[in-house]
């Protein structure tokens, strides 16, 4: 089981790291753009948090007589770092807006076609 | 048996991402954001990261899935195809992918206690904190205390975030309240209401001061209790909520966090520390971690509370 | 039993998730997130007995009122939404 | 004495809640429309997770755990109710018809 579970958690959350890189390039939606970012940044929360795994380990809380825990230090930036994701996905939504009102559009290749006009 | 509720839900992760990629509609896609969030804090509990998942909890499945619904409100719902063919986007992603996966060839297995990252720093904080911090929760403790610099960048982090989303957005304030079509009978929900918010808050501050104890810490209090305002603002209108927590106010609030944070790391300089060194705060080193980290947790809620509902109304006082 | 019971859940997260692809109204979509919010907090909590640490239960508390508090959401937004487009129209 | 008692009890409540869980979730993918649907969600919302929660009481014992399965059951059964009320009053709004047998004679 562990042979083949080896490196399952890593394949997938590429899978999904891609999934997010895709939307990203290939849809012209800015909104869909940003879902994709989100997509992409909670595989990189969990890419993380597998790797802080240790089998048989449990939460890095101290308790009597638990003596394996899994490794705090990527927990800790990760936690940071999904309020900053969620502050970063804000900005990016209120640009977003913005754009919205200043084209009357938030698909890039309309966007582009105006600019163009100018 | 955990592999296997690991494995299941990491299939359900691929497939609603899948799904995310062909829905037209955005709405839907918001809707489905929140599943995927949702499943992914679930992952995190299997992955022992509890307090992990209480943030992605209070945020993933909560505020971002509300910010996406406004903006999708504020925009057009369908999604238009897209000009050009997606070979060459497609060709892009095989490539990264096939590239990455090979490179996790060489990682160390899955749960590996041997693999190096266990092996220096973090053994050393899972052995150190019960004597030098004196609080059970391991992640608290190098939040806080061993890692408090890289904290501190974070919350001025979201305070940039804040003030660039109310410079992008301004805000509004709404002498009347106008009622919205939406749910026209809100008898149920406001009493419901009335009788969550009050939980909602006290909940928050739970969370705030058992961090040291069990899951918990500034982040998801802040998180949790402006989602009390929003339930507030949602049940009884936004300029209703606006009177109860003002906009100049929340401005101030969100200074205020990171002020008490930078405050008390400066205070252990004025008391012959180094910059955020807790130890010196009080007589007994332990005690002055403590305290130290109380405070700068409550800093932290303090901003991210704010931001958070700044954010909320930067997108919803648009709506007009 | 532990393992029964979140196997049980997982199928009904999944029975769930088929019913958000399929739509067809937006209703129905935050009707099945809504579900999932529901088994996502039974799942933790049961999660929590199956690795001997029950007292993670603050997580499923908050799941509780999340899930709430944006399924409100989703319907007061929507519905502004559609009263917009109504007075394009006009 | 009482151990055991507690675990069966305890399991024949989970087990309950999990069928019940099955069925609401079932009903949900197969039923025809939209009102109909909401039933099966109230059963999952409900009676499952009443009942799974009530098993899980058993196992927690008179703990800190117990207080917070009974917090969590009490938030479960105002939100849930609640959220499928203004679900069903905004899709009546939204002038969503409900399914109704047209053969019947009236």
């Amino acid at each position: 089981m562990t042979e083949l579970l080896g490196h399952y958690n890593y394949w997938i959350v590429i899978i999904l790291m891609m999934t997010g890189f895709y939307i990203v390039i290939a849809r012209p939606n800015l909104v869909k753009k940003v879902i994709g970012l989100f997509i992409f940044q909670t595989s990189v929360f969990i890419l993380f948090i597998s790797m802080a795994k240790i089998e048989g380990g449990t939460a890095p809380i101290i308790e009597e007589g638990l003596s394996v825990y899994s490794n705090p230090l990527p927990h800790v930036l990760i936690l940071t770092a999904i309020v900053v994701s969620l502050a970063t996905t804000a900005l990016g939504l209120a640009l977003v807006v913005r754009i919205q009102e200043a084209y009357g559009t938030s698909n890039e290749d309309d966007i582009h076609v105006q600019d163009e006009e100018d | 048996m955990e592999h296997l509720i690991d494995i299941v839900l990491l299939g359900l992760l691929m497939i609603t991402g899948f799904a995310i990629v062909r829905m037209k509609s955005l709405l839907a896609v918001a809707m489905l954001t929140s599943i995927y969030s949702l499943l992914s804090a679930s992952l995190f509990v299997v992955l022992d990261a509890v307090d992990v998942a209480l943030t992605e909890a209070a945020i993933g499945a909560g505020i971002s899935t509300i910010l996406m619904l406004a903006t999708v409100a504020l925009t057009r719902d369908e999604e238009k195809a897209p000009r050009h063919t997606p070979l060459l986007p497609l060709a892009v992603v095989t490539v990264t992918g096939a590239a990455l996966i090979y490179g996790t060839l060489d990682m160390p297995h899955y749960g590996d206690p041997a693999a190096p990252v266990h092996q220096h720093a973090a053994s050393a904080y899972l052995h150190d904190t019960p004597g030098e911090i004196g609080v059970p929760n391991v992640v608290t403790s190098v939040l806080a205390s061993y890692r408090g610099y890289d904290t501190l960048g974070e919350v001025t982090v979201i305070f940039t975030a804040g003030a660039g989303v109310l410079a992008l957005l301004g805000y509004r304030t709404r002498r009347r309240n106008i009622q919205g079509p939406g749910i026209r009978k809100l008898v149920v929900l406001r009493v419901i209401a009335k009788l969550f918010f009050p939980l909602i808050l006290l909940f928050a501050l739970y969370v705030l001061f058992h961090g040291d104890y069990g899951p918990g810490g500034g982040f998801q209090a802040g998180v949790i209790f402006a989602t009390g305002f929003i339930l507030y603002a949602l049940a009884f209108g936004l300029g209703n909520a606006q009177r109860v927590i003002h906009h100049p106010l929340l401005r101030i609030m969100a200074a205020v966090g990171v002020l008490i944070y930078a405050a008390v790391g400066i205070e252990g300089i004025l008391l012959g520390g180094k910059f955020l060194e807790y130890g010196v705060l009080a007589d007994d080193p332990v005690t002055g971690q403590h305290l130290g980290i109380m405070l700068i947790e409550l800093g932290v809620g303090i901003t991210v509370a704010a931001v958070m509902l700044i954010i909320y109304y930067g997108f919803v006082s648009r709506q007009d | 039993m532990f393992i029964a019971v979140s196997a049980v859940l997982l199928v009904a997260i999944a029975l769930g998730l088929v019913r958000a692809f399929r739509g067809p109204t937006l209703y129905d979509r935050v009707m099945a997130a809504n579900m999932i919010g529901t088994l996502t907090v039974l799942m933790v909590a049961v999660l929590g007995f199956m690795a001997e640490r029950p007292e993670f239960l603050d997580i499923a508390l908050v799941y509780v009122l999340i899930s709430f508090v944006s399924t409100i959401a989703v319907l007061r937004v929507y519905a502004s939404r559609v009263s917009m487009q109504g007075s394009d129209r006009k | 004495m009482m151990q055991p008692l507690l675990d069966v009890l305890s399991w024949i409540c989970l087990l309950g809640g999990a069928i019940f869980l099955l069925i609401g979730a079932i009903g949900v993918l197969r039923f025809p429309d939209f009102y109909t649907r909401l039933h099966a969600v109230s059963v999952c919302d409900t009676l499952g997770a009443g009942l799974v929660l009530v098993g899980l009481i058993f196992q927690g014992g008179l703990s800190l755990v117990t207080v917070k399965l009974l917090l969590i059951f009490y938030f479960m059964i105002f939100t849930g109710p609640t959220a499928v009320h203004a679900l069903a009053q905004a899709a009546l709004q939204s002038k969503l018809k409900p399914l109704v047998d047209d053969h019947e004679p009236r």
